[in-house]
């Protein structure tokens, strides 16, 4: 998110070297895809993918840019398996539509490493790591009954602004944080969708704000477009309420540790998976497993925890955010 | 005229009138639209008023809230009245979304940053008035379809953007573009007088100068225009780069409500700005439209998704209630057209006889 | 007006092509000042694009044009205006959403620091406008509501909008009524009185005798004639020049036999601000007219009879059956036709063949199971082409590169074809040359005698009684006279048209 | 009584080369336009040959490469053909990729998988068609502009997808289905027998049958085809039900490539069916297009995005140099046509002499 740094922070990259692992071992070719991006989770995935796989020396790294849909990242895969990669590092527009090229390519030979979207069929992945969405909306939830319980807050007006809705992870999301809250008997009082983008983040935020004179807590589900949501914020000149981001970008991380506005807490769902999902999948290419495992291959699934973020911890997070 | 006996051809005193008749129907057509426009607005407003009666009794809150649907129609209105020009002019300009994010991105890159307000907004305008003439030379000279140029353009520009961008959200760290969308004048926040000073200098641009009025002849018949002597190449490529201005200034105002500016931002307004031209009127062939009418379906649009918020609609639902309200809209527009001619005719033939 | 001033204009060897086709191949013409130069050919024969090379709508390939004694070549439409070189254009060229001043001064608007002097320039138009006789039509209204009459009169506005020295009038009478044309003259008579030259194009033989001093004569886009005296020059001469050939310009002998069974009905058809309470018969193998003045109405009857417009009240029966209002189909099926009024805009799709605009209506007869069948629509086009003389007789070319009277003819033929029983014709000649005139005539005549109804909408009175067996006299939406043509002579005609309107101005006054 | 040919004089013999130049040069524009596009085609893969011979040099993969560009085009290609019919026609129909959307999500609803393939075939095709007619009665019968219907039923027809899907991705659970885009006949994917089938469909149905010359008619002037005697509104309803048609074809073939089907799939698809008939030759305001064109205008956007998958392009280059495709794309189009019409200018010139 930040202007000036492009290239990922080493702390989102695994420095080679640190465990037996790292030494070099046979050559590995990993082909990756990832969907265009355009905005900086997305971004931030393949800068982090790029940076992993350059600092192995065994690792020969093949993107193919995913284009605007499924069927141009079918067609751009397509073309990937003409350079018979070892590996396939794949972050899909959408799990269920690209579920039939992970089974075809696995059934050529080739593992296929499945990032953060999942495919709903087995054997169409080697490993698959990603972010807990549904997650993600739980810690929300949690943060917010917390404060609204701290507060004394009994029946609380909470906003949320999301993501795009026609993904499936935005589904989740929300779905894990109005689960959540209901436990507590509280509802979202509304949920306006952006794009994430910070220019549909501050428009869709004006018109929540404008549907709820007051608030007490409003979740939103990207930093990125939580620039625009914050500038909304400013613009209509609200303070009465407090505001969780999500993802967990630099800048939103900064502004939790200073204290100085409205957003006080985010969840994560840490763009570095990118960096694990390249090692590990060099480990399979290599016929390896985790060093602090006891397996001696690589597990199949890993879903990263979303972890929360306040002013107390937040100096951890710092060097994780993108 | 009717309601005569045939055989008292003597002393017909309605001539002068059905003179008159000659010309009765056309003229009044886009006030009338427009009123259409105007009840379709009261009508959302209405709505508004019987869902959300605790909202609407708040005065303040009325208040903030047509400000709030005018601010959310500012950045799209300002687009709208340069696609007004284009489209009147018988063309079309699908990369206006992708100008504003090329001009956005530009204009907050920290080199430009650098140059304070002052080189930021210089920054985004000539870029959005160079992407126009870019475009208005393929166009004209260049003698490509305009849908098909500026497609060509639209995918481009966005391309530039992100690589100029890396494809990061470039924060905008100045505080005299950010207040702009932040602080009002009089109660009037900014953004609505950008919009206003838009509109006001498009109207006098279109109805009051040659240009304006060249505009119509040829969008209308391009062939008149040329055997009037009028520079049609030039004409063109000034209207794109009169386009590309609007994008310009709307990319100022984008970046400074959302405090930031990137590759993707303002998405798809080209298919919002046609689609509020064309129900305020405009005719997508060319030749005819008002920029009064171009605004009123900015903000109906922009009033139905201010309805859509304060009423927590789900964004599935919005959509199909959205497509359903649009054909209302323009169905309401053809009925009131109608209803309100028979009522002129009738008007007429009984002051006639 | 005998004695003319020196030359203004001097063309040599002008030649200008087409991508396939030469339309001017070595023009002369001569132009003095303060006279009416007219130029006269066969459709197609060039003058138009004659008119364009002169205005700089065009630019010739060979020859040289002198125009006050200096070599002369327009570059655009701006040069020769600012030369003083005005035109009114065959095809109307107005603006239909800019007003009557806008239109009259575009191009060359009134104007201080890019704004338009509104007050200025409506004066000026209402100047002008009063100078044509038409000052009753407001400046400020848009064009788009005044009918095809009105657009002339702007038309001429704007060639005289400007401090011209030569203006040239391309079939400007073409849609204009008998009143018209005599103030038409009128102002030409003021203009070549001013030293002005005037170049006039008409197929009307009897209007170039009217108001022509000389006459230049184009064929196959070669002058074959120069600078014949207007008015002695004999009419046999002047048509051999054009066509290569003689034709008496007389009307086929009405025919004697009976009339048929009747087969259009119409009783008290009305719509409001058109034509009220009209009731005509039409019977198979008759002919009939209906004269009146532009606005009087008739265009919007025949369109109302064919289904086009919906009535208000009253009904059209064809063959004792109600043919269903609004409904162009019904119509159609019972077997009306009509060539509409406006060639371009109501009835030619100007990009496709000649044969599938012949065809238009009829298509679906030649075709088999939803197939079409080219090769006989084909051959029916070229019989069509064949009985109208059209040129070129080409059928697979595209109808936008006919000129003016061809593509009429065109719109004529489509109802030749087919089981058309009953012919509805507006305007049918409008634009035509005297040798295809003759030959639709002829073919009208045919049809007629063929047991087919016609119902002849002309401005030309002539036209009108020489044609029809019966004749209706139209005036302000009403029929206010019906007659066998024989009991009818121009006079007659012309005093109950202009009757309504003479009085109208009484009022007005 | 006329014409009596008293001095019949020469007989002029009307140059026949002359003649038949005349229409020769107009008849053969969409041919000469088609020509323009394979040569852009031609560019392409020669680009593809330079910049990755070792892909090239492989024969069976350069056969592979073909069909994953056919494939690529077949989706596109099958809407494209009826948004020609449509714009043709004198319309447009920016619901296409929504329609895709609803009879994808429609079909692949679990109560209608019970059905089986035949029962999912059938419901793609009846929203398909459903959707166009609707579209169609907006546009005929209740005179709403072809641009404004159609958008509102972009944003109804995803609404009801999302609606109906839940906003979830919809597994196809359907063998047959699936097989479709998976397989092989005699060696050609079976999606490209469907889209030869669509296309071949599509030219006999516009050049040979009284539907598409009602199509060309209505398009070209609707006013003379209505006084022609065709039933305008009715022609109308049936171009928008085609197009509709043709997206319910096309969403079972992209449920079958996706395996799946979702309220956001085909996004965006309207934008690249116009682009292609545009580049295709087809005129926007209607009365003129083919259905060659059309495909080769698939074809050639879908060669370009193979173009930059092989040479791995980043996507803003990507876009960047897609726009400056497109406009040489034109070019070529236009300079093929300049010089080719010069050539014959001037062998007509030597031969008519
Ligand atoms: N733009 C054009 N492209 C091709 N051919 C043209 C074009 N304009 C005119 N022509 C051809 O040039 C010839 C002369 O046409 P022109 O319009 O000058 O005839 P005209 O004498 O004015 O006929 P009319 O009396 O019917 O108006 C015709 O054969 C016509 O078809
Ligand atoms: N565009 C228009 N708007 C309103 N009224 C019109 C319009 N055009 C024509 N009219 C009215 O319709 C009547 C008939 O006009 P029109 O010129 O068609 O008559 P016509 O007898 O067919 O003359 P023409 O000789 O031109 O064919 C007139 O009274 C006129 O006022
Ligand atoms: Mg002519
Ligand atoms: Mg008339």
């Amino acid at each position: 998110t930040s202007n000036e740094e492009d290239e990922p922070t080493g702390a989102q990259t695994v420095a080679a070297g640190g465990n037996a692992n790292a030494a070099p071992g046979t050559k590995v070719t990993i082909g990756f895809s990832a969907p265009a991006a355009d905005h900086g989770w997305i971004a931030a995935i393949t800068n982090n993918a790029k940076a992993q796989a350059a600092s192995y020396s065994d690792v020969e790294f093949k993107t193919v840019e995913a284009g605007a849909d499924a069927a141009a990242q079918r067609a751009a895969l397509q073309t990937l398996i003409a350079e018979k990669p070892n590996v396939i590092v794949l972050l899909p527009h959408d799990g269920k539509e690209l579920n039939s090229f992970g089974l075809s390519a696995m059934q050529a030979g080739i593992p296929v490493v499945n990032l953060d979207r999942a495919f709903p069929d087995a054997k169409a992945y080697r490993l698959q790591i990603k972010g807990d969405n549904y997650g993600m909306g739980v810690s929300a939830a949690n943060y917010v009954i917390a404060q609204m319980k701290a507060k004394g807050v009994s029946a609380p007006v909470i906003g949320e602004i999301a993501g795009m809705d026609e993904l499936e992870l935005t589904q989740e999301r929300s779905k894990g944080f109005s689960d959540t809250l209901a436990q507590a008997g509280f509802r979202v009082a509304n949920r306006r969708a952006a794009r994430f983008t910070a220019d549909t983040g501050q428009q869709e935020a004006a018109s929540l704000l404008q549907a709820l004179p007051k608030m007490d807590a409003l979740w939103n589900h990207d930093d990125d477009q939580g620039i625009g949501v914050l500038a909304a914020i400013t613009q209509a000149n609200r303070k009465e309420f407090f505001m969780v981001g999500g993802a967990g970008s630099k800048a939103a991380i900064e502004a939790i540790q200073a204290d100085s506005g409205v957003l006080k807490a985010t969840v994560t769902y840490s763009p570095s998976m990118a960096s694990s999902a390249i090692s590990l999948a060099r480990l399979i290419g290599q016929n390896k497993g985790m060093s602090d495992l006891v397996e001696l291959q690589v597990p199949k699934e890993i879903t990263l925890a979303s972890e929360t973020i306040t002013k107390e911890n937040a100096s951890n997070y710092l060097k994780l955010g993108f | 005229m009717t309601a005569q006996a045939a055989p008292a051809p003597v002393k017909e005193p309605e001539k002068p009138a059905e003179k008159r008749s000659w010309w009765r129907d056309d003229a009044t057509e886009p006030l009338r639209r427009n009123l259409g426009l105007v009840a379709v607005l009261i009508a959302l407003i209405i709505i508004g008023i019987i869902t959300r009666p605790d909202l609407y009794s708040d005065g303040t809150w009325v208040r903030n809230n047509i400000f709030t649907i005018l601010e959310l129609a500012s950045v799209i209105g300002v687009v709208t009245v340069g696609m007004t020009f284009v489209i009147i002019g018988g063309g079309i300009d699908l990369s206006v979304g992708a100008i504003i994010a090329l001009a956005g991105v530009w204009s907050t890159t920290l080199a430009t940053q650098d140059y304070g307000a002052g080189g930021m907004i210089f920054c985004a305008l000539a870029v959005g008035i160079g992407v126009g003439v870019v475009n208005g030379i393929l166009i004209s000279y260049g003698r490509l379809v305009a849908f098909i140029a500026t497609l060509a353009m639209l995918v481009a520009a966005r391309g530039l953007a992100a690589q100029i961008s890396g494809k990061q959200t470039q924060v905008s760290g100045n505080t005299f573009i950010n207040d702009i969308a932040a602080n009002d004048f009089l109660g009037v926040p900014l953004l609505v007088y950008i919009l206003a000073a838009v509109v006001a200098g498009g109207w006098v641009l279109l109805n009051r100068t040659t240009f304006g009025r060249r505009t119509v002849a040829v969008g209308g018949n391009v062939e008149a225009a040329r055997l009037a002597g009028i520079n049609v190449k030039r004409h063109t490529l000034l209207l794109y780069a009169l386009s590309g201005l609007c994008c310009g200034i709307a990319a100022i105002m984008l970046t400074s409500q959302a405090n930031s500016a990137q590759a993707a931002m303002a998405n798809l307004y080209e298919l919002d700005a046609i689609a509020a031209a064309i129900i305020g009127g405009t005719l997508l062939s060319g030749g005819r439209g008002t920029i009064i009418g171009s605004l009123l379906g900015v903000i109906v649009f922009s009033t139905i998704t201010n309805l859509f918020a304060i009423n927590n609609l789900s964004t599935e639902v919005q959509n199909m209630v959205k497509g359903g309200i649009i054909v209302a809209a323009v169905l309401v527009q053809q009925v009131q057209f109608k209803s309100l001619s028979l009522f002129i005719s009738r008007n007429k033939l009984t002051t006639s006889n | 007006m005998t004695e003319m001033g020196e030359v203004v204009l001097e063309l040599t060897d002008v030649v200008k092509t087409f991508p396939g086709v030469r339309a001017l191949d070595g023009v002369q013409l001569e132009v003095r000042a303060g006279e009416v130069h007219c130029l006269l050919g066969q459709n197609g024969a060039g003058k138009s694009t004659l008119i364009k090379v002169l205005s700089g709508a065009h630019r010739p390939d060979e020859g040289r044009i002198q125009w006050l004694g200096e070599d002369f070549a327009p570059a655009n439409p701006q040069a020769a205006m600012k030369a003083g070189i005005a035109t009114i254009y065959q095809e109307l060229d107005l603006v239909d959403d800019l007003s009557v001043a806008e239109n009259a001064f575009l191009g060359h608007e009134p104007r201080r620091f890019g704004f338009i002097r509104r007050g200025h320039m409506a004066r000026r138009t209402r100047e002008i406008l009063g100078g044509l006789g038409h000052g009753e039509i407001p400046p400020r209204r848009l064009v788009r509501s005044l009918p095809a009459a009105g657009k002339q009169v702007v038309s001429m506005a704007r060639a005289l909008s400007h401090d011209a020295r030569l203006i040239i009038m391309d079939e400007p009478s073409a849609v204009l009524a008998h009143d018209e044309v005599g103030n038409l003259f009128r102002i030409i008579r003021e203009l070549t009185g001013k030293g002005i030259a005037v170049i006039y194009i008409s197929h009307r033989l009897e209007e170039i005798r009217e108001i022509g001093d000389r006459v230049t004569v184009l064929k196959d886009g070669r002058t074959t004639a120069a600078n014949l005296p207007a008015r002695t020059t004999p009419t046999r001469d002047l048509v051999s020049r054009m066509t290569g050939r003689t034709i008496e310009y007389v009307f086929p002998e009405p025919s004697t036999k009976d009339r048929g069974e009747q087969l259009l009905r119409v009783e008290g058809l009305t719509r409001a601000n058109e034509f009220a309470d009209v009731s005509l018969t039409v019977h198979s193998g008759e002919i009939v007219g209906i004269a009146g003045l532009v606005g009087s109405g008739r265009s919007e009857l025949l369109e109302t009879i064919f289904g086009a417009r919906q009535a208000e009240s009253g009904t059209v029966r064809m063959g004792g059956r109600a043919l269903r209002p609004g409904s162009v189909r019904a119509a159609v099926r019972a077997g009306l036709g009509m060539a509409p009024e406006e060639r371009k805009s109501q009835a030619l799709l100007l990009g496709e063949p000649i044969y599938r605009n012949i065809t238009l209506a009829t298509f679906t007869g030649y075709a088999r199971g939803g197939f079409t069948n080219a090769g006989r629509e084909v051959a029916e086009a070229n019989r069509i082409a064949d009985t109208l003389d059209l040129r070129p007789r080409d059928v697979r070319r595209p109808v936008r590169t006919l000129s003016g009277g061809n593509q009429q003819k065109v719109v004529v033929g489509r109802w030749l074809l087919g089981g058309t029983k009953l012919l509805l014709l507006d305007e049918p000649t409008r634009g035509v040359d005297v040798g295809a005139r003759a030959e639709l005539y002829q073919v009208i005549h045919d049809l007629a005698a063929r047991g087919v109804g016609v119902l002849l909408v002309s401005s030309e009175v002539p036209e009108v009684l020489g044609l029809a067996d019966r004749v209706l006299v139209m005036r302000e939406g009403r029929v206010v006279r019906e007659a066998p043509a024989g009991e009818l002579d121009e006079d007659t005609v012309l005093d109950l048209v202009m009757a309504g309107s003479l009085q109208a101005e009484e009022v007005t006054l």
